[in-house]
């Protein structure tokens, strides 16, 4: 890490990598989404159309400072965990600035989008976003609980918290994976990614139909743009840290994105197939398989 | 009927405890030690005949000023608790005439009760007998009179004069023992006299008048103090 | 120096006198009086002066001239001085208060009055046996006499139920002192010791005799009911002398005549005692007269004293010093208390409120309920402390048990009185007034509860310690109560200033004392500058909160267990008084109390342990406990956890802290919570990992801390009161510090202490501005706000960046603490605990939204339009914290470091290693430095590229909400914070059972039933008292013989 | 010897009185009893060689005590139907 | 002779104390308290009796030098003495008390006046 400056160069260069990857890979989960459904659905780019239409929209209007404040905070929640997190192992450029911080950063980092989020919904004033947030955050609360206890398991099993030796002690072939090694932590994993991406079983929150409901109610315009480059980023960063922590890491790009599709994959499969649950359903289920797949793997480390 | 029944039973353990206690009392032979000596040398020191008076007065005086202080007691609380009302005194009550006789007889007899009170308090250290016994004779006296005619009532500031100031003297007397004796209530203030008159044992028929007059008078205030609340209902 | 004869021979001769003056001039009658009781005082104090100052010896006093044995004598020894001084004290100021109703009664009440006093006087000073039947006859024939001396039916009955009783006890004296005489032949006590006549059977049976008199005639348990009448029918200043004078004088008798009974008499002695102590206080739990109730707690107090008594052999040389003591305590205590009742006049305890109208009858009471329980500045404190330390040298825990019990029962009743009177409105009861004469004696034995305090302080080693300055400051603060407010609080804030920098350097070497040091005192200066918002007099804040801040000061100064001890008693007064404040404070002041008194208890037991198995008091003797060491430890942090709220102990803290006005709220919350962390960490430190009962201990504590989180943070999500929200998140953010203590490794400390100065910062942020809004909108009800980010920025941005420390979420410094305890749990293995924690973390994030939102953001209301942004007196400090969160969020390390070197000392394993700003452990790292400075830049960048993109967005007006459904048009309709989380509360509501305040609830009944069943044995017959002594006698000659 | 006698012929007469004083209905003759009580007692210790003790009994204990009660009862009874 | 008069000073103390105990009326009550002082003072004067001996009073029956062998034990007398006017005082006292209750509640039975209680 000779000088800043070329590591910001790489960390800027990886996040436009990342955020062009978010947008692909979303549409072409559209794409296959539809197809199941027997629909031709909208085209692999149409991401990028929503942006640039979102962007150029000429007038916007505010509730206050906390709700202009609220989708920045969003997106510098996506970008952060971006920042510290370690996109390809053994390379000095792509880790990013992963030396200020381990696993348990990334996870309160979270927090971070999610808080600006919930500020800017409630300075809207709307009572329906007041009521999205509260159901976004009891949801969340339970979603943790078992990617704690995976984590956790992960941190006894390495003896460490560190990304680099997590991905370290996962190299050489399939059967190093915390996949192979410890699969009940890598399934309490994965339910707890699906609430994570907010797809369909949990997309109560966000979900498309019920705009009304969810807390971007009164976004709209630059406000509603800057969510949706939030998501893209966000939702490719989050299948990195699963990657990292349960799937060996990636060496090289090319491994990251097959890697990252299959994860974000699992989760969209998910969601064809389920319907969506209410609070009180989503709550006591995370309560139940994942709770105890985690302290599981826990015990039997 | 079950509460006679357990006092019963109470009573009965009651009386266990003052068996045992009886249990390894036996007769006495001989006087105690205390008591030969009071026997032996109370005649030097004190010069009384009467013993039990010289106890009372010198050797236990004390107590005596304690008992004192007692009926002292009981009169002033009988005299402010059955306080008679202003509102009551006027009440009439119809009398109802006393006998006779008992008007006659209360004429003769009354004098002669207060002779025998003097008498008895005056020699106490002689005779047996002494303050209490001679106050108590003099109370009865007074009774007598005012059983004879009841409508006249007892003049309580008289009285308690009397008992105030034989009270107050029986202290100073108590008072001057320390000053002029070897200690409080001594009665060698004043010569021993010769053994067995009237002017002998230093203060103690001195001492005997004045409680004869305090209880005298006390237990007059006491019984003056009943009758007049019965006034106050008639 | 005068004769001691004098005390008796003018009394009696002004008594005979007096009778003379008749009824016509009573005044001069009652100076006469007057001038008798002031000689015998002085004639008692000379003696008793010359007696502590000089080497006099005992005088005999032979009345009749002769020598003992063939007369009686009376002994002026230190003891007959002491006790003739108490009680010619309490009857001289007695006849000053009582003087009206004995001039209403006229000379012949003056007379028996002099009688009484006289007769105490002799039945301390006589040695002659009969001679004390004698007076003891005269002093009951006085008090039946003096009862009386109010006319009424209920005076006459409990005087006529008086007289049976004492003829019975007098009879059987007397048929003992006769059996006495004939087995010894002498009537002199000296003379009956020689004789020693306990060898025969009868003997004994006559000294049981006389004895059980003597403990009849100070109303031992089944045979007081007529005791109880008599307290309860008198006039107020009769039982004043009653359980003040004559009680003592019948205990001093009871302590001369036990040198005839010998040893086998103090168990039984010592047993009669402990059933009258526990049995009378446990009856007082349900009664509601006040003279009633006073009666049964100076019962309860004579029979702790017989108990006293009675354990003579095991308290050693500390005897006398613990017997004086105490009875000073109860004789000041129940005389100042039945002074007062005869001011207010107040029947039933509930409309003693009353007394509220005379400040001054308010501290007083107060006084003489803190005296009787031994807080702090008074003698009993150190009574009570120098007897349970005896107790536990002689290994006599049952007895220890036993007290301690018996004076918590005695606590519930006086503080509910106690609450009572502060608390319950006063408007229609009757108005009184204070005559000087009625005023007098009880403020003079009020000053002198603290004299004695400071001088029997004096005696006890350990005390030698104590700094008084800042008690003598609270005494002047208390003087000027009458000032304004801010001129007051400028004083305390100036003086507290002067203090800091008195104390602050003695704690240099020592980093954790300048932690809490700084939390302690720092937070005072903020608490108090806080104090400038409020207008008026505030009349007793400033002495209070004082107190409290020197007790928590003095905590940390403490060497010994006794410091300790003194301070933990004096915080507490300071904060019960805080907490009492508010307006609907009664049941949560009183709950607090009954915990803390219970939690003192718990402490003074497990310092006994420990006192007992090192042999000193010092800090050392804290470790390696070989008594009982599990017993001991829990104890202790029982004691310690009553103030941390723990889960178990924690049902007071919503209710008292939600109801406590701004800055008391922050007192309470941010600081006095953090002195029972203190304790913890004291007595972990002594306690150590390796002994086998540690693990145990420190296993459950670390549960009680996880579980005392969670159920703190999941039910302040259910609030819809904002102080109760942060009181339950207080419980929660206790409940870490706590398991990180428990965790016993250098990370797990690391993070407790990091955590307990973090929380003191956001926490404190947080109740001063939530609290200054409560008290500006008047509600602290959350779903009656809205909208105040318009009118309130600042406070906003405050509560916004508390919120964020408090949750954790990474620039700011709460993250360091969940990174600490990230790496504790995992080094250490406590997995379980550590999920429920880290789970309860995350919760967190549901009531810190709640309460931002409903607060700030979501529709400002119509009412609340023309709301001021918070008073400036309250920004500053909340400012002045938020830097320090700022500063400490960037330079972690500034803290972490030196709690790191200090931890080395106790646990040199598992440090964090630093290498610039960069934090490692085993497991992970952190660079607090960075990880501020790259989300900084980043915010910025993102926020300049979000201004160019839209920058010309314009502001609307409150309503104009266009972008989603239907348009609502009230503001309460948008406003969506009432039950607010139902969906969570329904996932995981059965959680929440109010479990723990069903059990207290459960156990208080049970206390009540017993009372209330037992309390029917006072039958109010005279006669069935008259069986109860009888029997009383036969039960315990079965016993004895 | 025939003190023996005399002094058992007055304690079963005395103890018999006790009991009417106690037992009896009527207070007037509980009265009389006890002062008949006292008069016995003063009796008895004249026999126990109290001369001093016998008087004071005879003149407090069967006088005064009795004429109290009687002015008591007397007034008692007067009230109670007056 | 002491012994018979101790007896009888034992049983009418358990007399006394079964009219105190048991009776319901208050002059009952104070007619026992008498009946007991007086029993009390039996005792204590038979214990000083020796048996074959006079009266304390050293007249021309009892020369002053052999006073020693000749005369009774005159404490319990002088003791007697004191203990009989104070149970004069008591008694006074009780009746006086007995009055005042009768004005308040017009009866004499003591479970009448149970207003104290618990």
């Amino acid at each position: 890490m000779d000088n800043i400056a070329i590591k910001l160069l790489f960390t800027l260069l990886g996040l436009f990598i990342v955020l062009n990857w978010g947008l692909i890979q979303a549409g072409i989960m559209n794409k296959i989404v539809a197809r199941v459904g027997k629909r031709i659905g909208m085209p692999v780019y149409q991401p990028y159309f929503n942006l640039i239409k979102l962007y150029s929209k000429r007038t916007s209007i505010t509730h206050g400072v906390m709700f202009y404040l609220g989708p920045l905070f969003r997106l510098s929640g996506g970008v952060g965990m971006f920042l510290f997190m370690p996109l390809i192992f053994g390379s000095e450029y792509w880790s990013n600035f992963s030396f200020a911080g381990d696993v348990v950063l990334i996870l309160y980092f979270q927090f971070f989008g999610m808080l600006g989020m919930a500020l800017g919904a409630g300075e809207g004033g709307h009572p329906y976003s007041a009521i999205g947030v509260s159901r976004g955050l009891s949801q969340w609360t339970t979603i943790e609980l078992p990617l704690t206890l995976a984590i956790i398991s992960i941190a006894i099993q390495y003896h460490s918290l560190s990304f680099t030796d997590i991905v370290a002690a996962q190299q050489g072939g399939i059967t190093h994976w915390t996949m192979w090694t410890n699969p009940l932590a890598t399934a309490a994993g994965m339910l707890a990614f699906l609430g994570t991406m907010g797809h369909s079983p949990f997309d109560l929150v966000k979900a498309p139909n019920e705009i009304p409901i969810g807390p971007p109610t009164e976004y709209h315009s630059t406000f509603l743009g800057v969510l949706r480059t939030n998501a893209a980023i966000l939702h490719v960063v989050e299948s990195v840290l699963f990657m990292n922590l349960f799937f060996g890491g990636a060496t090289s790009w090319f491994e990251l994105i097959l890697k990252t599709f299959l994860i974000y994959f699992w989760s969209v499969f998910v969601g064809v197939v389920f319907p969506r649950f209410r609070i009180e359903q989503s709550v006591s289920w995370f309560l139940k398989v994942p709770l105890i797949l985690g302290i599981l793997a826990i015990i039997f480390i | 009927m079950v509460r006679k029944f357990l006092i019963f039973i109470l009573i009965a353990s009651f009386s266990v405890i003052f068996i045992n206690l009886y249990q390894n009392f036996k007769g006495q032979d001989k006087l105690n030690d205390l008591s030969t000596y009071y026997a032996e040398n109370e005649p030097q020191e004190l010069g009384a005949q009467n013993l039990v008076t010289s106890i009372v007065v010198t050797y236990r005086g004390f107590d005596t000023l304690g008992e004192v202080t007692i009926l002292f007691l009981a009169a002033s609380i009988i005299g402010f608790f059955l306080k008679i009302k202003e509102s009551d005194k006027q009440k009439k009550r119809d009398l109802r005439k006393t006998s006779e006789i008992l008007e006659t007889a209360s004429k003769i007899l009354v004098p002669l009760i207060f002779l025998l009170g003097v008498y008895v308090f005056a020699n106490g250290h002689l005779t047996p007998g002494g303050g209490f016994q001679g106050g108590a004779i003099m109370a009865s006296g007074m009774v007598l009179l005012l059983l004879a005619n009841p409508e006249k009532n007892v003049k309580h500031s008289l009285f308690s004069g009397i008992e105030s100031i034989s009270g107050f003297t029986y202290v100073i007397l108590g008072l001057l023992g320390i000053y002029f004796a070897y200690g409080f209530l001594d009665n060698r203030v004043l010569p021993l006299g010769q053994f067995g008159n009237i002017f002998s044992a230093g203060l103690i028929p001195l001492i005997y008048t004045f409680i004869g007059l305090k209880v005298g008078s006390e237990l007059t205030n006491i019984v003056g103090n009943l009758k007049e609340t019965q006034k106050e209902t008639e | 120096m005068v004769a001691p004869i004098y005390i008796i021979t003018i009394p009696l001769g002004i008594a005979f006198l007096i009778g003379v003056l008749g009824k016509s001039n009573k005044n001069i009658g009652g100076m006469f009086m007057l001038i008798a009781l002031a000689c015998m005082s002085f004639v008692s104090a000379q003696w008793f002066i010359s007696f502590m100052t000089s080497t006099q010896s005992p005088v005999y006093i032979y009345t009749a001239g002769f020598k003992p044995p063939f007369s009686i004598n009376l002994l002026m020894g230190l003891n007959e001085a002491f006790f003739t001084l108490i009680i010619n004290i309490a009857t001289l100021l007695g006849a000053i208060y009582l003087y009206n109703n004995l001039k209403k009664q006229g000379t012949n009440a003056m007379s028996v009055f002099l009688g009484f006093a006289m007769a105490l006087n002799v039945m301390v000073m006589t040695r002659d046996i009969f001679n004390l039947y004698v007076f003891l006859e005269i002093a009951s024939v006085a008090t039946a006499g003096l009862i009386i001396l109010e006319q009424g039916l209920k005076s006459t009955s409990a005087g006529f139920k008086y007289m049976i009783a004492t003829g019975i006890i007098s009879s059987i004296l007397l048929i003992g002192i006769i059996f006495a005489y004939n087995y010894s032949g002498t009537l002199n006590i000296d003379g009956l010791i020689e004789a020693n006549i306990g060898i025969l059977k009868g003997g004994a049976i006559a000294i049981f005799l006389i004895l059980i008199a003597i403990v009849l005639e100070l109303k031992p348990f089944p045979a007081n009911g007529w005791a109880l009448d008599v307290y309860q029918g008198a006039d107020s200043g009769i039982g004043a002398m009653i359980s003040a004078a004559s009680a003592s004088a019948s205990l001093y008798v009871l302590y001369k005549l036990f040198a005839i009974a010998g040893e086998s008499w103090y168990p039984v002695i010592a047993v009669l005692g402990i059933i009258t102590f526990i049995a009378s206080n446990l009856f007082g739990l349900k009664q509601t007269n006040s003279k009633r109730l006073l009666g049964y707690s100076s019962i309860g107090q004579i029979g702790l004293l017989i108990t006293v008594l009675g354990l003579s052999p095991y308290l050693g040389d500390k005897f006398e010093f613990i017997a004086v003591t105490l009875l000073i305590s109860h004789y000041l205590a129940k005389a100042i208390l039945f002074w007062i009742s005869g001011i207010v006049k107040a029947e039933n305890i509930k409309n003693w409120s009353n007394l509220r109208k005379k400040p001054l009858l308010v501290a007083l009471f107060g006084t003489a309920v803190f005296l009787l329980l031994g807080f702090p500045p008074f003698p009993s404190f150190f009574g009570k402390w120098e007897l349970v330390m005896q107790l536990a040298n002689s290994g006599q825990f049952a007895w220890m048990t036993a007290i301690l019990v018996g004076s918590f029962f005695e606590g519930i009743y006086l503080f509910r009185w106690f609450g009572y009177t502060l608390k319950l409105d006063n408007k229609e009861l009757p108005e009184y007034k204070m005559k000087l004469n009625k005023i007098i004696p009880p403020a003079i034995f009020g000053v002198a509860a603290y004299i004695l305090g400071y001088y029997s302080g004096t005696f006890v080693d350990a005390a030698k310690g104590l700094d008084y300055i800042p008690l003598l400051f609270i005494a002047f603060i208390a003087l000027i109560n009458f000032l304004p407010a801010w001129v007051k609080n400028s004083i305390s804030l100036t003086g507290v200033i002067l203090y800091i920098a008195v104390i602050f350097p003695e704690f240099d070497g020592d980093l954790l004392r300048q932690i809490f040091a700084a939390i302690f005192l720092g937070g005072a200066v903020l608490a108090l500058f806080a104090g400038f918002y409020s207008k008026g007099k505030r009349s007793g804040f400033h002495v209070v909160t004082l107190a409290m801040f020197a007790g928590l000061a003095m905590l940390l100064k403490a060497d010994n267990l006794l410091e300790i001890f003194y301070a933990w008693e004096l915080m507490t007064i300071g904060s019960y008084f805080l907490l009492i404040r508010g307006k609907k404070s009664m049941p949560h002041g009183y709950s607090y109390m009954m915990f803390s008194l219970g939690g003192s208890y718990a402490l003074i037991f497990g310092f006994a342990l420990a006192f007992v198995s090192f042999g000193n008091l010092d800090l050392q003797s804290l470790s390696g406990i070989t008594i009982y060491p599990t017993l001991a430890y829990s104890l202790m942090l029982l004691g310690f956890m009553t103030k941390t709220a723990s889960f178990g102990l924690h049902i007071w803290l919503p209710g008292a802290h939600g109801e406590a006005v701004v800055d008391i709220h922050f007192m309470a919350s941010a600081i006095l919570l953090k002195a029972g962390v203190f304790g913890i960490i004291l007595v972990l430190l002594g306690m150590g990992t390796e002994a086998s009962y540690a693990k145990y201990i420190l296993y459950t504590l670390g549960w009680i801390g996880a579980i005392s989180a969670l159920i703190g943070n999941i039910a302040a999500s259910f609030q819809e009161s904002a102080k109760r929200l942060l009181a339950w998140s207080s419980i929660g953010q206790l409940g870490y510090i706590v398991f990180g203590l428990a965790l016993m490794s250098h990370l797990g400390w690391m993070a407790g202490i990091f955590y307990t100065a973090t929380h003191f910062l956001y926490k404190g942020v947080l109740f001063l501005t939530i609290g200054g809004i409560a008290l500006k909108l008047g509600t602290p009800y959350m779903y009656r706000m809205g909208g105040l980010i318009k009118k309130m920025p600042f406070s906003f941005i405050a509560v916004l960046i508390a919120i964020i420390t408090l949750s954790g979420i990474p620039p700011l410094v709460g993250f360091a603490g969940k990174w600490l305890f990230y790496n504790a749990i995992i080094s250490q293995g406590l997995y379980f605990q550590g999920i429920v924690v880290l789970f309860s973390g995350i919760v967190a994030f549901l009531y810190l939204f709640r309460l931002i939102y409903s607060v700030f953001l979501g529709q400002l209301k119509d009412e609340h339009r023309n709301v001021k942004e918070l008073p400036l007196c309250l920004l500053i400090p909340i400012y002045i914290l938020i830097i320090a969160i700022m500063i400490i969020s960037a330079r972690p390390d500034f803290i972490l470091k030196p709690i790191g070197n200090y931890l080395l000392a106790y646990f040199p394993s598992g440090a964090l290693n630093w290498n610039g700003t960069m934090a490692s452990t085993g497991l992970g790292y952190w660079d607090g430095y960075w990880v501020m400075i790259i989300v900084g830049v980043m915010f910025t960048l993102l926020f300049g590229w979000l201004l160019i993109l839209n920058s010309k967005s314009k502001k609307v007006k409150q309503f104009n909400m266009v972008y989603a459904g239907e348009k609502p048009f009230r503001p309460e309709t948008t406003h969506m914070s009432y039950n607010m989380f139902s969906g969570y509360n329904k996932a995981l509501g059965f959680f929440m059972m109010p479990g723990v305040t069903g059990f207290w609830n459960w156990m208080s009944d049970i206390l009540h039933d017993t009372a209330n069943y037992f309390r029917r044995i006072y039958s109010g017959n005279g006669q069935s008292y008259a069986i109860h002594i009888i029997a009383y006698i036969i039960i315990i000659y079965l016993i004895v013989f | 010897m025939i003190l023996n006698i005399t002094a058992v012929f007055l304690c079963i007469a005395i103890l018999v009185m006790a009991v009417i004083a106690v037992i009896h209905k009527k207070l007037v003759i509980a009265i009389i009893a006890s002062g008949v009580v006292s008069l016995f007692a003063s009796i008895i210790f004249l026999l126990l060689a109290a001369p001093d003790v016998a008087m004071t009994e005879a003149a407090i204990g069967s006088g005064l005590t009795t004429i109290i009660f009687f002015y008591v009862l007397n007034k008692i009874r007067k009230e109670s139907n007056g | 002779m002491e012994y018979i008069s101790l007896i009888t000073g034992f049983i009418m103390l358990m007399i006394g104390l079964w009219g105190i105990l048991s009776q319901k009326n208050i002059i009952k009550i104070i007619i026992g308290f008498t009946i007991f002082d007086t029993a009390i003072n039996i005792i204590i004067i038979s214990i000083g009796y020796i048996s074959g001996r006079t009266a304390p009073i050293l007249d021309k029956a009892v020369p002053v030098k052999d006073a020693v062998t000749k005369i009774v034990d005159p404490i319990p007398q002088a003791l007697v003495l004191t203990s009989i006017v104070i149970s004069l005082g008591v008694t006074a006292l009780m009746l006086a008390y007995a009055l005042k209750l009768h004005k308040y509640k017009n009866t004499l039975e003591i479970n009448k006046f149970k207003d104290l209680k618990w």
